[in-house]
């Protein structure tokens, strides 16, 4: 009797809900963007404004507001103004999936940027390779650009590309021949370790000790007790900050007396700031916008870089930083291609990005080919190194 | 070997100074209300920051270091005033409360201090102490200092101070104490405020050994509970304690296994101690319901 | 089938529920709606399940998150490294997520209130840490990218509209069996346990075995979460199943009220809905989300789901205390 | 100087006292008796001030309506409640429970130690183990504790919910005699809730029987003693 009514409920709750299925995959889904001149520009954008990846995010933010701001007062391409709906994703990947599909599905954006962390923008790509627009992604795990690459289009060096740099100058440049890697348990630090580790053969180095910590540990004696321990030549922090700097403040205190090299992660004044006397002598890879003053006056890139570094100085008054370029770059070349394709259909744009050649920005000079959505390559990165709390070009 | 051993001790110590530090803080909200303050890391962070801006502005560090805190107790006694007695008798509605505040805390801390961590210049300028080729800075020898003087302050509040006894009081049997004329209230906020004093203190203390962040403040308070919980929460000033034996353990566990299990084994380790004995470690013993 | 209702009372909130659904279904126009409306029956059926382990139980768990990121990557790792039915994951999921449900449940036998906080928020962490750890397995910190669509006989669930009626079905199927569950013989026991242990000890009752067992049902549910999610978004990683989240997810049991089904499934809905908007305010979102939750918490005390109850519910209060 | 005038109490839409009234006097015992869920403790609680009830009609102190003051505001005026069950800070020293007891004195330190002083000399026990934690104490000393920790603070009336639950036959006897002399010696007021009718007899003046929230029978102590409406009621239900 009582088995029978649960059935029966079951059953019919089932067959209402199926009903529901029916019903609205009858509406079939029209999405063709129309082929008429829109209005606006919309471009969706992802970043991470708050939770840990909001050092990466805002920067990045800035730039793309600054640049929007500046092609619309010179009124827009061919006309049309750009509108950027930004969303914050709480470096939360769950999160950056939804605001992909709102910006996608409900604000109809021609193509999208973001986000500033890894995980998230992982997220994004499943998003995107199902709806099919271009997506220009800021951040630098090798994932991204593995696989079904071809909607997306990075303008950041992946790990592999920084690891190279700085693992390609410890080889050629020092004596170094054991290593310790601290890095930072987020998804930066991790991959950065994890290439390290990877490509340390081909470099000819050893790897004698890998520790650990997690995001805003308060302390780090006591795994550079252990790596001391182990006694290497040299230490690779990996992280952002304020990690490395709490580092670098810790091997002094235990009189750890090591080279100390770091990530781009800490191409940016606030690691001097923090870390203060502790940051002497501190080498690490940066993009080149760093020490823009200091390249060559033939780089093609410098006076470009010169005049950036000045407009965001005034604008936000602080010193634009290695991620600042990589959103910057990313809406650059998204309007250089709206203005070849002369259309807003995605797979026209794509093209059109994918056909970018010799584009000179923030990060280097970046060049996508079919088999290539990788913009950044080891030429457009440089070696600094902190003497007198300025950076020194090194290469 | 084992000067290395001795010297993760000392840095498990300092380390576990920090927990304990903001643990005493939660321990002491629990005292009176019977909730867990789920805000209590961003108020340490907003102390270290309240304490930078006024450094900043050109006050000795000493000052800036005792004014911060009191501000903010003045922050959380208004705030308290307003706002959470609606909800002091109701623990449950009480830590829901301070996750939301615990939220939007980390807004405020985000607009007015930035995105990028910050570090209070240390008095010490970094010197280091070498004992026979030991390491110790003397910023850290603070934060140890610091603690011990938390555990003997509040050893003496709670046992010899009348609001110490009274907030007791008010914990144990809410009923009875308002039959012999307490407001519960006013002891709730005054120990929601007192928590609050001792979180900016530790956040003061931290700030020049580990630059802090708006969002630090997460990482602090799990720790903090967890130094609370293993010292037992019916003895505030034990939290201290419980926090440098989970410093330690962190410190030496990291000799043994890769130092991304090092949360783990801690972890693990605390599991075991509150299956053994479920009132906390360091706990008086007695069986309550928490 | 009156009589059915009569008798298990929460069945006409689940009615009203799916009656909900349907009617979404036929107003939202976009895969957006659609994923945002998944999200909210996932939400729902999360919080309901957490909300049994509070509100039946009389137990606190912080490792709810972490036990959906067992169902995900249970369900994502079956499906997509070993090529396994969706619905067969979907049951490993939940049986994944009982079996670590009990595990996590297990100090509860022993400990109570924030000491049992502590030690649930313990198994949750490390969980997420052997999530981040176990990389050749879950994908590490960066997440396990590139999940494989729900497919069942053969049809593959890639259109979320569609996708959105399969986790209907089995959001309501399952909250069905739990509104059942709550009135039955079962769930009348579990409440005389919550009143008085002592009391229902001595009516032969065994507290220890229910209360687990409920910490097992929700964390199969909880599993069963994890499954639907992992492959609406195809991609998971491990600070989406973090202790914050947990936290989240007792709040929001706190604000439905405790053991109610309907002031779950509002709280569901608020904490989704809130959560869709204020992501455009950028900065100030969290800020945002934590004023809405401040206030509910401050001025709507006894649960939204309790509104209409408040006089009821003082009255249970009293019986209790004039019993004792 | 304690009157009750026509007092309701809710617990929702359970009335769990109809419509009572009461005066004290000074130097009076009340003993109110009655089966269970006859709505003594709510009469109590209500006097203390403690919710729930809600509660309807007046409480007048010493001329004063105190019907809205909170519980921890009536002490001060001299009004002093015991609740059913709960008796001492289980976790606090003895001596630390007296000085709760006494907390609204803590200003004035020389009255407070004098008030503790005479009140040790009424339970010798307690001064033995000022340094115990409450919790550690018999039933007995614990209810002691709870009595003496209520008259610290010199109330003109204490109010009791089931002094002798719980406790052996010549702890209670030892109890009743202890306010029997308060009363005496002090001119305190008692109002006393007793499932024991018959001891509650013997000590009050005046009792009230109450049967599902109302009075039943209410008299002098002395003539209910031998009351069989009384004993009817007990037995019979």
């Amino acid at each position: 009797m009582n088995k029978k009514h649960r059935f029966i409920l079951t059953i019919s709750i089932l067959i209402l809900v199926l009903l529901l299925s029916l019903t609205s995959c009858a509406k079939k889904e029209t999405n063709k963007t129309e082929e008429r001149k829109p209005e606006v520009y919309k471009i969706g954008v992802i970043l991470s404004l708050t939770g840990a990846g909001s050092p990466l995010g805002i920067p990045e933010r800035n730039a793309l507001e600054m640049l929007a701001d500046e092609i619309n007062g010179k009124g827009g391409i061919d006309g049309i103004k750009l509108e950027l709906i930004i969303e914050d994703d709480q470096t939360d990947p769950a999160k950056a999936s939804q605001a992909a599909r709102k910006l996608i599905e409900k604000d109809k954006v021609i193509a999208l940027i973001g986000s500033s962390v890894s995980p998230c923008s992982l997220a994004i790509k499943e998003i995107v390779a199902r709806y099919g627009i271009p997506w220009m992604c800021p951040s630098a795990a090798n994932a991204i650009t593995e696989g079904d690459i071809k909607w997306v289009f990075r303008t950041a060096p992946k790990d592999a590309v920084a690891v190279e740099a700085l693992l390609n100058y410890i080889s050629k440049n020092t004596k170094y021949k054991r290593l310790a890697i601290l890095h930072d348990s987020n998804a930066f630090g991790q991959s950065g370790a994890d290439e390290i580790k990877k490509r340390s053969v081909d470099f000819n180095v050893e790897i004698v000790s890998i520790e650990k910590y997690e995001t805003n540990a308060p302390d780090l004696s006591s795994q550079l007790t252990k790596i001391k321990q182990s006694n290497p030549d040299a230490i690779i922090v990996w992280g952002t900050n304020p990690g490395p700097a709490i580092a670098a403040k810790n091997m002094k205190q235990l009189g750890l007396n090591i080279q100390y090299f770091g990530s781009h992660g800490i191409a940016n004044k606030k690691f001097i700031e923090l870390a203060g006397d502790a940051a002497e002598g501190v080498i690490f890879p940066a993009g080149k916008i760093l020490v823009a003053d200091q390249l060559d006056d033939g780089d093609p890139v410098k006076e470009y870089m010169l005049e950036f570094a000045s407009k965001y100085e005034k604008r936000f008054k602080e010193k634009p930083v290695t991620f600042t370029a990589h959103t910057y770059d990313a809406l650059n070349i998204l309007v250089e291609s709206i203005k070849k394709a002369k259309s807003i259909e995605p797979e026209k744009l794509r093209e059109a990005i994918e056909s970018t050649k010799d584009y000179i920005g923030l990060d280097g000079t970046i060049d996508y080919s079919k088999e290539d959505h990788d913009g950044i390559g080891i030429d457009d990165l440089v070696i600094v190194k902190i003497e007198n709390g300025k950076w020194i070009k090194l290469q | 070997m084992i000067e290395t051993l001795i010297q993760l001790l000392i840095s498990g110590a300092v380390l576990g100074s920090i927990y304990g530090l903001i643990g005493v803080g939660f321990s002491v909200v629990h005292t009176a209300t019977g909730a867990i303050n789920f805000a209590q890391g961003e108020f340490a962070v907003l102390g270290a920051f309240l304490a930078i801006s006024l450094t900043g502005a050109d006050l000795p560090h000493f000052f800036a270091v005792i004014i911060s805190p009191i501000v903010l107790t003045l922050f959380v006694v208004l705030l308290f005033r307003i706002f959470l007695t609606r909800v002091a008798d109701d623990a449950l509605y009480l830590v829901v409360a301070t996750i939301a505040l615990s939220l939007m805390l980390k807004t405020l801390l985000l607009y007015f201090w930035g995105r990028e961590p910050i570090g209070l210049s240390s008095p010490f300028q970094g010197k280091t102490l070498n004992i026979a080729g030991l390491m110790l800075g003397y910023d850290q020898l603070l934060i140890i200092a610091g603690a011990l003087i938390a555990y003997i302050f509040l050893l003496f509040f709670f046992s010899k101070h009348p609001a110490g006894k009274a907030m007791k009081a008010v914990v144990e049997e809410k009923e009875i104490a308002m039959a012999s004329g307490l407001n519960p209230a006013l002891y709730q906020g005054v120990a929601f405020a007192f928590g609050s004093l001792l979180g900016a203190f530790a956040g003061c203390l931290v700030a020049p050994v580990s630059m802090l962040s708006y969002n630090s403040g997460g990482l602090l308070g799990l720790k903090g509970f967890a130094s609370a919980i293993f010292a037992g929460l019916d003895r505030p000033e034990r939290a201290v304690f419980g926090g440098i034996i989970l410093g330690v353990i962190e410190s030496l566990v990291v000799l043994f296994v890769p130092s991304g299990f090092k949360d783990v084994v801690a972890l693990i380790v605390l599991l075991i101690v509150l299956t053994l004995k479920p009132e906390g470690f360091l706990s008086g013993g007695r069986k309550r319901l928490a | 089938m009156l009589g059915l209702f009569k008798k298990y009372k929460n069945l006409k909130i689940v009615l009203f529920f799916s009656l909900l659904l349907v009617f979404a279904g036929l107003f939202l126009n976009n895969e957006y709606y659609f994923a945002t409306a998944s999200i909210f029956v996932i939400n729902s059926l999360l919080i309901t399940s957490l909300m049994m382990v509070i509100g039946y139980a009389g137990q606190i768990s912080l490792a709810h998150g972490a036990i959906y990121g067992i169902g995900a990557y249970t369900s994502a790792i079956l499906t997509t490294k070993l090529g396994a039915p969706f619905l067969l994951a979907l049951l490993a999921s939940a049986l994944a997520g009982f079996l670590v449900s009990l595990i996590v449940g297990a100090p509860s036998l022993k400990l109570r209130g924030h000491y049992l906080a502590m030690a649930t928020l313990g198994v949750g962490e490390i969980i997420v840490i052997l999530f981040q750890e176990l990389d050749f397995l879950t994908g590490g910190v960066n997440g396990f990218v590139g999940i494989k669509p729900a497919e069942i006989f053969g049809y593959s669930f890639v259109n979320l509209t569609e996708y959105y009626a399969l986790v209907s079905v089995i959001a309501v199927s399952i909250l069905a069996f739990l509104a059942i569950f709550v009135d039955s013989k079962i769930g009348r026991a579990l409440r005389a346990i919550k009143s008085s242990e002592i009391a229902a000890s001595s009516l032969g009752l065994n507290p220890s075995f229910y209360k687990l067992m409920v910490f097992g049902l929700s964390g199969a549910v909880a599993g069963s979460c994890g499954s639907l999610y992992a492959h609406l978004d195809r991609f998971i990683s491990p600070s989406t199943f973090s202790v914050s989240f947990s936290v989240m997810m007792v709040a929001m049991v706190i604000v439905g009220g405790e053991s109610s089904f309907a002031g779950s499934l509002a709280a569901a809905l608020i904490f989704s809905l809130l959560n869709e908007y204020v992501r455009q305010f950028q900065e100030l979102s969290q800020f945002l989300f934590g004023l809405g939750l401040f206030l509910v918490a401050i001025y709507m005390k006894g649960g939204i789901g309790n509104i209409g109850k408040i006089f009821p519910a003082k009255l249970e209060r009293v019986k209790r205390s004039e019993a004792s | 100087m304690l009157e009750i005038k026509g007092l309701n109490a809710y617990y929702g839409h359970i009335k769990a006292v109809k419509d009572f009234s009461l005066r004290v006097k000074k130097g009076e015992i009340i003993a109110i008796l009655g089966p269970n869920g006859a709505g003594k403790t709510t009469l109590i609680r209500s006097i203390g001030g403690f919710s729930p009830p809600y509660t309807e009609g007046e409480i007048i102190f010493n001329g004063k309506n105190i019907t809205r003051l909170k519980p921890f505001e009536r002490l001060g005026l001299g009004i002093a409640v015991l609740l059913e069950g709960k008796r001492v800070f289980p976790g606090l020293s003895v001596a630390d429970n007296l000085f709760i007891g006494g907390y609204t004195l803590r200003r004035r330190k020389k009255e407070l130690k004098e008030n503790i002083e005479s009140v040790l000399e009424l339970f010798p026990v307690l001064r033995e183990r000022l340094n115990k934690r409450a919790s550690v104490l018999s039933g007995g000393e614990q209810q002691m504790l709870a009595i003496a920790r209520a008259l610290i603070s010199s109330p003109e009336i204490l109010c009791l919910d089931e002094p002798s639950f719980g406790l052996g036959p010549k702890v209670v006897e030892a109890i009743f005699k202890t306010l029997d002399y308060l009363r005496k010696e002090r001119g305190l007021s008692i109002v006393l809730v007793e499932q024991d009718a018959a001891l509650a007899l013997k000590f009050s003046d005046y009792s009230i029987l109450m049967v599902s929230g109302s009075k039943k029978i209410e008299g002098r102590s002395k003539e209910l003693i031998n009351d069989k409406r009384l004993l009817n009621i007990y037995l019979g239900g």
